[in-house]
């Protein structure tokens, strides 16, 4: 039996059909930010952005480019009509007091108890860097992960237990990857789809750990 | 007659002292405050500790000041970038001591300087390498059933900060996302020195517009317009 | 599409249960949500505990609450006004109980609980009555030579505010003094209701001069303007 | 020797002579409201009233009062041009931390000590309000107290231990009544001006305490 993984696009709008209309979404930097590329036109999301905007709109023509306008990517971004400026201790409120219903945050690996690491490899020569990670993954209603689901040497992002530095503890509660849908409980992984031609059996060989 | 407006980005920078702690405003490009940056740079000022969210591009701005081993501790929550192979050298050497600071706890713990908060109880970072101090876990606490680390805040002698409009008492705007740490980094310090575009009469900031009242600014200096340059991505 | 405007004060306040803990914004007149509190008169909830910075004036708004007994405790920095009878009747016949918070505190503590914040030290009101909670000493603790007292987050059920103009995905601004509570209180409640004077299209309110992003607020609706009314003064 | 007191405007115009141009001052309820009536014109004094207003100008006309423009004991105010309006959390933010020059406040008692009362009574049936009191009294780097001498039964506000409720500790620097000009140090109480045919003996004997 074969499969083939969803590609980048495929998972972001794979990502963006469970986001309900009206929900207040923070797309981290990296794989999570093309999920906003596949809300269907109308459909209103309100995008958040920690270096403080609300109501983010489509990247913007190479000639309207505006770099005192962009977003946590420090991308240049548009502004929707309703949307709103604010200072960062105001923007980080939002995310930290549970304003935000859904943050989708990228993950070097995600456990079974729901901690997530994100933010270091923890490596002696890395230059560890958390940005607004920590309060995204802790602060927000719902975390949602984003991510391949095995590195580029073939190890699974999905562990029994972080070997990189903690993001969060317990925070994960779903997780997208390019093979399979999994939602994060106090029970541990369980499976919400998987893509064809790929048994749940054969996923948890890849994932190397317990999937229900 | 008040006013906070200084002559040159030198003269409003000339009693920075040695060892100061200064903030900096700017979240990518958006809000640096360059051409202060600049001025700190001839100034002479050493021995510093810079509080802002990154560590400096390429090697202009903070990244030039830390070029420059004019800068001793950076208390930040993002200091690797795709262009901060200054801060990235200095740190690997072990010439620079890095206090790295999730963003909004960042933020808060400036805000709370700003606002006389002693302390506060945060869930950001519980449980994780963020929640020590020098190796030592902060002290935590269950409120209701979740865990909270105590975080203080962060006071500076000067704050650099980068609006768009001000008058002589002081009041600012910004312009979009370049507010950022502005608002709040201007509590938070004993001298904050605004830099703007334009310098308006009293009154034509309409009242409910001004994002930074003027009690929290002691001095503003004209820069000319420039466009933001992209920082921290890839070059545009 | 989105729209969280309610078709009237009824509609909006509908769900609003027994028990439940309601800010309510202003500042004197300033800022008074009366026709929300006129509409909760009506809605017919009871047992409710009432945070705001006074207990309400004469015989209308939150005195009316008051007076129709609705309201088991009051949570205030200042209920003590030159037309303050109805709480004053009610406190001396120890029929409504008073947490009386120092403002600045009151404001910080609803600050708190909308920025996830699980308790903050502060000096104000060290040594003081106020640092009790039910005859009890709040926990204080000395930082950096000086006297603190923790405090706690206040949460809230629902918030109601006055604002000016509002759209129909929440955003609000306010007009002069009658800002005061609302922005706070909008962050601190799970449902926060909003009257305005004006419903605008998105985008009329310049992104730079939205005081409520929408986030906070989840219902709007509109009243007719009447000029606010003198309140806790001699009446003019 | 006879004496007369200040009036209560001769105290205000005693009391704002001290203020140095561009301070940050907030002008308490009551009688330190009348301290804004004395200000040369043109002297740029910044007043900040808790309520949300820095920038307060004079009372307005009766025909242009606007009940949404009021300072801290709700009267109508005016805004001068490069005030601003501010929520109560950064109102207080302001008040709290130092920003504030000059808090100048009403009294019911002033210890030796530097300890204010003027929130409560006590009294079994009063009701207790506090308002901002506490905040300024704190939160201001100098906190003056503006009052008359005696109560209205002859006792002196002036004491060696507050017997009301505390409204701030060792917070007051200094003391203007109808009768003197008094530093608060913790050497306790030095006077620094009596009114003209008041010796310092007697001005000790009315104040029931030592004053140096």
């Amino acid at each position: 039996m074969s499969y083939v993984k969803l590609t980048r696009e495929q998972l972001a709008a794979r990502v963006a059909r469970d986001i309900p209309e009206g929900a207040y979404v923070n797309l981290g930097i990296g794989l999570p930010t093309m999920v906003a590329n596949h809300f269907a036109p109308g459909f209103e999301v309100f995008l958040q952005s920690e270096n403080g905007l609300l109501g983010m709109g489509p990247a913007p023509s190479k000639a309207d480019e505006d770099y005192d306008l962009i977003n946590a990517g420090k991308q240049p971004v548009t502004l929707l009509p309703g949307g709103s400026f604010f200072h960062s201790a105001d923007s980080f409120a939002m995310m930290r007091a549970g304003h935000l219903d859904i943050a989708v945050l990228g993950a070097l690996q995600v456990a079974a108890n729901g901690d997530l690491a994100n933010w270091h490899t923890g490596g002696k020569d890395d230059i560890p860097a958390v940005g607004g990670a920590m309060d995204l993954a802790v602060g927000a209603k719902q975390t949602w992960v984003m991510m391949e689901h095995l590195t580029k040497n073939g190890e699974s992002k999905l562990v029994e237990r972080c070997s990189y530095p903690i993001t969060g503890l317990g925070c994960v509660t779903r997780i997208y990857t390019d093979l399979a849908v999994i939602d994060v409980s106090k029970d541990g992984f369980s499976v919400v789809d998987v893509v064809d031609g790929l048994s749940q059996n054969a996923l948890e060989a890849l994932s190397g750990v317990r999937l229900r | 007659m008040i006013s906070k407006i200084s002559e040159s980005v030198a003269t409003a920078l000339a009693d920075v002292s040695h060892g100061a702690t200064i903030m900096v405003g700017g979240f990518g490009g958006a809000g640096m405050p360059n051409e202060l940056i600049d001025g700190l740079l001839e100034q002479g000022a050493s021995d510093l500790t810079i509080v802002a969210n990154n560590a400096g591009n390429a090697e202009f701005g903070l990244a030039a000041l830390l070029k420059a081993g004019r800068v001793r501790k950076v208390i930040c929550s993002f200091p690797r970038q795709i262009d901060s192979y200054v801060f990235d050298g200095l740190y690997r050497a072990g010439r620079i001591e890095l206090e790295l600071v999730p963003q909004g706890n960042l933020a808060e713990r400036i805000r709370a300087a700003g606002a006389g908060i002693g302390g506060f109880f945060t869930k950001v970072g519980f449980g994780t390498e963020l929640a020590k101090h020098n190796g030592v876990t902060k002290e935590t606490r269950e409120i209701n059933g979740e865990m909270y680390v105590l975080e203080s805040p962060i006071h500076a002698d000067v704050a650099l900060i980068k609006a768009e409009r001000g008058d002589r008492w002081g009041n600012l705007t910004y312009r979009m996302t370049a507010r950022n740490f502005g608002p709040v980094m201007a509590m938070a310090a004993k001298t904050t020195i605004a830099s703007v575009h334009e310098i308006c009469e009293l009154g034509d900031i309409d009242p409910e517009h001004v994002i930074t009242p003027g009690i929290f600014v002691q001095r503003v200096v004209k820069i000319p317009r420039a466009a933001t340059v992209a920082s921290g991505v890839k070059s545009p």
